[in-house]
């Protein structure tokens, strides 16, 4: 198992979100957190960076990480690609996928850039332009990009399709397979597009203010009539 | 300035509390049978603390006296106050003093907005604010501030001195000036003017101000040169007046350079100038140089040296700071020991406003403290100097400042 | 205007260290001036012991790095999370701190501070001078090493990164806290080198930078803050309007030139907000 | 005011978010007022004085916490309406001899003209740029007292003295004691007046103009003119404080206005608690008193004493006396 949580509970300030989570991703799996807005997911993925207070255990390739800071998980090969996507828009596209790749050896960068380059040609066209300046689709694939550039055992997803046209949202979703297939990441990914979710993960939890309702594989839950009319609402 | 009708409100305030005189109880406020009780507020934090050797010099002084007996019996015992330049605190620590501490009487109070902002409150309450550590003119208003007093010469007298001396020797000269933009360099340019008569406007080619705030006066300098000014006076405090001297040999501006005598120390202005840069400098003074060699073996600047090292070993003996503080506080001395017989606040205004010939340590030779009930600036004389690349050379009479009026 | 390309050196000097710090945490440090003041000072007192003058320039840009950079992880470090404006009153805090200090330790007289450049009139009939022009060259040396250090290495990129958006930093791995403390040590050095130059001019007292440091900000606002150049050139810009002002506005120029800049540069900003040489950031979503 | 209105403010930083149970901050706003009423029988009057100043200081503070606190607009320049107001008191009192309490209201309505005027350009500055703008301000202020061509009113570096009043109607009261209680009256009238603005519809758009400017013009909200009336009502409020204090120090001087009492100002601000108005009496408590007790402490280095103090009370309290307030009544509270 890559990742292993138990028990994972989560709170901002007095409130809590989470109450005490189990689930597993697999090596080479991609697994999806589906759920309504405000039902924990995002909070999931930042509890298990170290973003926010949590408790439980995380054990990830057989190590406790539950006590580690962010900057170290991400040293681990725990590639995190945010809400709203976290570029660094006053920085160039270049810079932000070196950025990327800032934990490892230096000499690799530039064959890692280039085949980021290779998977988004788009940024290549723009790579001296700043961030900020992007589209958003571009945006979303400059924060893969990134997380790529770490060569991460394990990519964490957050609603990569909010905000985008449908159009560009596919070609993203393609980019994603590709990655999963060729590359061998393992993926968390949250999204809001369960459908869209379904055909990508090999495994899906669905989670319920702050609590896994439900967990099967994507198969499962995507023919299961009664958890898409009342969870998934499609 | 329209300030008529409050002078003349005042004045008839201080009229009615001549007459409060007579109640007074026969051991005055701030008084007791071993003690004096002495405030100073001085800037010792913030931009003019600077300044705050001349407080600690009053205080390692007036520790002097203490330890040679006191005054009339009695151990000064000394309060000093900050108010970091800033009126508002300056009138908050005067009522401390006057209030809450219940002082004798305030001393050395130092610079012209701080003291204003007071004069008002002290003659009110009638205790006295005792030589003032400014020169600007209006602290000596004997009529309507019977409370106040001076001690240094007043700027606008200083102007007058050297005023007097360009007419005498560069009487086609043309003028430019660098002042500080406040009350101490307009009285002295008001002084200039009046000593310079009908042919100020022609004469002064060029008035350059600076704020305290300025970095550098180095633009100012630059200006003064291409005004084509051939004498340059140099009213500036002694950072600036430092930087104005350097700056002028810098660019190979060699004007008739009249110092003003806030700035003319040897050890803290001309010194970091660079004493080649000051030669041929022009100046007066009223007090000895510590730096400059002919008072080496001058009685009394040998007892300030001594005072100094054993009571201020801290203090910078280069600085006129220390010369300033030992110079007014043994004023402060003689004044009480006048009024031994007469210790209270009335007495000891009678008595500073009647010293006679009265020659501090530190005062040039020839240079008296003088004051009656109608002159309440003590220190009206100075005398010429010129800068030889060593030390001030003096020249020429000693020059009272109030007969350079006409 | 020469005479205002003069003081022009001292405010883009000031300016540039400016910058610096606002890449590095994204603030106005207004205990900035007194910290290159006190830097000065130690540069001052490492003379006296006889150290030679380059030995102590060296010496004291690294106790200042040290000392800036152990500033913001002792006293910065607990408040992190605290609203901008505490941080504001802590800078406050930090420079009636440095102020005082240097006072009690140095008092408040001036002291010439040598130049390693001489006093030789260079060339404008002396106006100026071969310490402003050295100090010109100083300048625009720091400038090129800033460039090169933040554009090409990978500290310096993660400086930015840090700066920029430190959620995201951290979720590259990069150590925001570390960066932040590099950012004050690297701004405290340099607010050390520009001391160091400005000291020789205005002589060394503990007041010295109060006023410079308003210029500079100035400086580094009208040039961008985003921009060292462009704090470099503000830097010149507000000595030489500054100076103009004073000699050709009639009555109130004199002893209103300072506002008068500061006037002009606040309707620059009015119409460019960025400042002149500022990137504007476009933000899409 | 009435006890209940108190209670509110005291327990919530931002005035009407949150219900709150009525009695602890109630009484403690009742206690603080009756201390503040009792003092002055009980204190020598150079204390009194003192007080009077922190209260001054404390409309001041309310001013900027207006701005600040309840629009997000940050200023470094108060001290310039500071001090707008203490001179136009002093000339009308000087030159026109015009009685004392009706200078407050000219203050105040000059300051919000320069004020209101002063934001309109500043509404295009954001943050840091209007930072440097209001430095500008609180820099360019007493250069601009001390002009030459000003100085028939002004009096220049010199400064004007003013008289200060007798108690009328013969009340028993001396000029100290009498001041005191005229500066508070002044000043729990401006504090029922903004807190009456802050829950105002007004005052909901400032604190929405605050919180997020975009959504705010999209609700409607005409922001730039606002931002501007934020401006002029702060700056009456802080003028008003400024003329007040030209009548209790009696004096003005280009001196007194420097920027180190805008900074005063903002520390005083930020020490009380951003967003939440009685913090200004601890503000203004602050600013009186705490230069005082450093200097107690060490004369040489007072400044270092101050600097201290303040970081260790930005470390006890990093959101101000209000935050800790806060925290401590949320945490009785869930008890």
């Amino acid at each position: 198992m890559l990742l292993s949580v138990r028990d994972l509970r989560a709170s901002y300030g007095a409130f809590n979100v989470l109450h005490g989570l189990d689930f597993d991703i697999e090596q080479g799996s991609v697994t999806t957190l589906l759920g309504a807005n405000g039902a924990g997911k995002t909070t999931t993925l930042r509890a298990l960076c170290g973003m926010i207070k949590r408790s439980g255990t995380i054990e990830f390739d057989g190590k406790p990480i539950n006590r580690v800071k962010t900057e170290d998980i991400v040293r681990l090969g725990i590639a995190h690609v945010p809400e709203g996507r976290g570029t660094f828009t006053t920085l160039s596209v270049e810079e932000n996928l070196h950025l990327g790749a800032m934990t490892r050896p230096r000499g690799e960068v530039a064959d890692d850039v280039d085949r980021v380059y290779a998977l988004f040609p788009r940024l290549r066209e723009r790579s001296g332009q700043q961030a900020g300046t992007l589209s958003g689709g571009e945006q979303q694939m400059l924060a893969i990009g990134r997380a790529l550039m770490l060569k991460p055992r394990l990519m964490l997803l957050d609603e990569p399709s909010f905000g985008l046209a449908p159009l560009i949202v596919e070609e993203l979703f393609g980019i994603l397979d590709d990655i999963k297939t060729n590359m061998k990441v393992s993926m968390l990914l949250v999204e809001q597009n369960a459908a869209l979710a379904l055909d990508l993960a090999d495994r899906a939890y669905l989670l319920e203010t702050g609590t896994i309702a439900f967990s099967g594989s994507s198969a499962e839950i995507r023919d299961d009539e009664a958890i898409r009319n009342s969870y998934l609402g499609y | 300035m329209n300030t008529s009708i409050s002078m003349r409100a005042i004045g008839t305030a201080v009229g009615f509390s001549v007459i409060a005189f007579a109640a007074a109880s026969a051991q005055e406020m701030g008084v007791t049978d071993s003690t004096i009780k002495i405030g100073i507020i001085q800037p010792l934090s913030g931009p003019a603390s600077a300044y705050s050797q001349i407080a600690y010099t009053d205080q390692a002084y007036i520790k002097m006296i203490n330890d040679n007996g006191g005054v009339c019996g009695r151990q000064i015992e000394l309060i000093l106050y900050d108010d970091g330049y800033s009126p508002p605190k300056t009138v908050e620590q005067a009522r401390k003093l006057v209030e809450s501490d219940e002082v004798f009487l305030i001393f050395n109070g130092l610079g012209t907005p701080t003291n204003s902002a007071i004069q008002k409150y002290m003659n009110a309450k009638k205790v006295p604010q005792l030589f003032v550590a400014t020169g600007a003119s209006k602290f000596g208003d004997h009529a309507n501030f019977p409370w106040t007093m001076g001690w240094q010469p007043n700027y606008i007298a200083e102007g007058k001195i050297y005023a007097r001396y360009i007419l005498d020797q560069h009487a086609d000269g043309k003028i430019g000036i660098l002042y500080q933009n406040d009350d101490y360099g307009k009285d002295y340019i008001n002084g200039l003017r009046a000593g310079l008569g009908d042919k100020a406007d022609d004469m002064i080619v060029m008035e350059q101000p600076y704020e305290v705030a300025d970095p550098t006066v180095d633009s100012q300098i630059i200006n003064l040169k291409s005004s084509g000014a051939d004498i340059f006076i140099n009213i500036a405090t002694p950072k600036f007046a430092a930087q104005a001297i350097k700056k002028a040999a810098e660019i190979g501006w060699k004007p008739l350079h009249i110092v003003n005598s806030v700035s003319n120390s040897v050890g803290s202005v001309l010194k970091p100038a660079g004493l080649e840069n000051a030669v041929d400098l022009i100046s007066a003074n009223y007090g000895k140089d510590p730096q400059d060699p002919q008072w080496k073996d001058d009685e009394g600047l040998k007892k300030w040296a001594a005072f100094m090292d054993k009571y201020y070993p801290d203090g910078d003996k280069t600085s006129s700071f220390t010369v300033f503080g030992y110079g007014v506080t043994q004023t402060l001395e003689h004044v009480l020991k006048n009024s031994c017989d007469n210790l209270t606040r009335e007495g000891v205004m009678k008595s500073a406003a009647s010293i006679k010939d009265f020659e501090t340590d530190t005062a040039l030779p020839g240079i008296k403290i003088n004051t009656s009930e109608t002159d309440f600036y003590p220190i009206e004389q100075m005398q010429l100097m010129k800068f030889n690349g060593e030390r001030w050379e003096l020249f020429g009479d000693v020059i009272d400042g109030s007969q350079a009026t006409n | 205007m020469l005479a205002g390309i003069a003081t022009g050196g001292i405010y883009a000097c000031m300016a540039l260290a400016v910058v610096m710090i606002y890449q590095a945490i994204h603030h106005l440090n207004f205990a900035q001036g007194e910290m290159a003041m006190f830097s000065t000072f130690i540069a001052w007192q490492l003379l006296q012991w006889g150290f030679p003058y380059w030995l102590a320039f060296v010496l004291t840009i690294g106790i200042s790095f040290v000392g800036g950079f152990i500033i913001e992880r002792t006293v910065f470090k607990p408040i992190e999370n605290a609203p901008v404006l505490s941080h504001i009153v802590v800078f406050i805090a930090l420079f009636a701190i440095f102020n005082s200090l240097a006072g009690f330790i140095w008092d408040f007289t001036i002291k010439p501070f040598p130049s390693p450049f001489g006093n030789a009139s260079l060339f404008g009939d002396g106006l100026i001078g071969a310490h402003q022009a050295g100090m010109i060259v100083m300048t625009f040396v720091v400038l090129v090493l800033l460039f090169a250090f933040f554009r090409y290495t990978r500290v310096g990129l993660a400086m930015r990164a840090a700066a920029a958006n430190p959620e995201s930093a951290r979720l590259v791995g990069i150590r925001v806290g570390m960066m932040t403390g590099l950012g004050w040590g690297m701004a405290s050095a340099i607010g050390a080198v520009a001391g160091i130059l400005i000291a020789p001019v205005v002589f060394l007292e503990p007041n010295m930078m109060l006023s410079i440091l308003l210029y500079g900000f100035a400086g580094a606002v009208l040039g961008g803050l985003t921009s060292p150049g462009g704090a470099v050139f503000g830097g010149f810009a507000v000595g030489v309007v500054e100076n103009l002002a004073g000699t050709y506005i009639p009555v109130v120029g004199a002893e209103l030139k300072l506002p008068i800049a500061l006037f002009l540069i606040i309707a620059v900003l009015v119409f460019k907000p960025n400042g002149l040489f500022g990137r504007t950031i476009v933000q899409r979503v | 005011m009435t006890a209940s209105q108190d209670n509110v403010s005291i327990v919530t930083g931002k005035a009407g978010t949150r219900p709150v149970a009525a009695t602890p901050g109630a009484i403690a706003s009742l206690a603080v007022l009756a201390l503040l009423v009792a003092c002055p029988f009980f204190l020598k009057n150079f204390h009194i004085f003192q007080l009077n100043l922190m209260l001054v200081y404390a409309i001041a503070i309310m001013g900027l916490n207006l701005l600040t606190g309840f629009n997000g607009q940050f200023s470094l320049g108060h001290g310039a309406f500071y001090a707008i107001g203490a001179y136009t008191t002093a000339i009308l009192m000087d030159q026109y001899d015009i009685a004392y309490f009706w200078t407050l209201p000219v203050a105040g309505i000059v300051c919000f003209v320069a004020g209101f005027l002063f934001g309109l350009p500043a509404l295009r500055l954001e943050n840091i740029y209007l930072a440097l703008a209001t430095f500008a301000l609180a820099v360019a202020t007493p250069q601009m007292l001390k002009l030459s061509v000003l100085e028939h009113w002004t009096g220049g570096v010199q400064g004007i003295v003013i008289f200060k009043p007798d108690a009328p109607f013969g009340l028993p009261l001396n000029q100290d004691q009498w001041l005191y209680f005229f500066t508070l009256a002044v000043g729990l009238l401006l504090y029922w007046a903004a807190r009456n603005l802050i829950r105002s519809r007004a005052g909901r758009a400032l604190m929405a103009i605050r919180d997020n400017p975009l959504a705010a013009r999209s609700m409607g909200i005409n922001v730039s003119l606002y931002k501007a009336l934020a401006f002029g009502v702060s700056a009456f409020f802080t003028g008003i404080a400024g003329a007040l204090a030209a009548i209790v120090i009696q004096f003005v001087a280009p001196d007194s206005f420097t920027l180190v009492l805008s900074v005063a100002l903002l520390v005083g601000l930020v020490v009380g608690g951003v967003g939440w108005l009685p913090g200004a009496v601890v503000g203004g408590a602050f600013i009186v008193f705490v230069p005082n007790i450093a200097e107690e402490i060490s004369k040489g280095l007072s400044g270092a004493m101050y600097g201290v103090i303040l970081i260790l009370l930005i470390y006890l309290m990093p959101t101000g006396a209000g935050g800790l307030i806060r925290t401590v009544t949320d945490r009785l509270r869930r008890r």
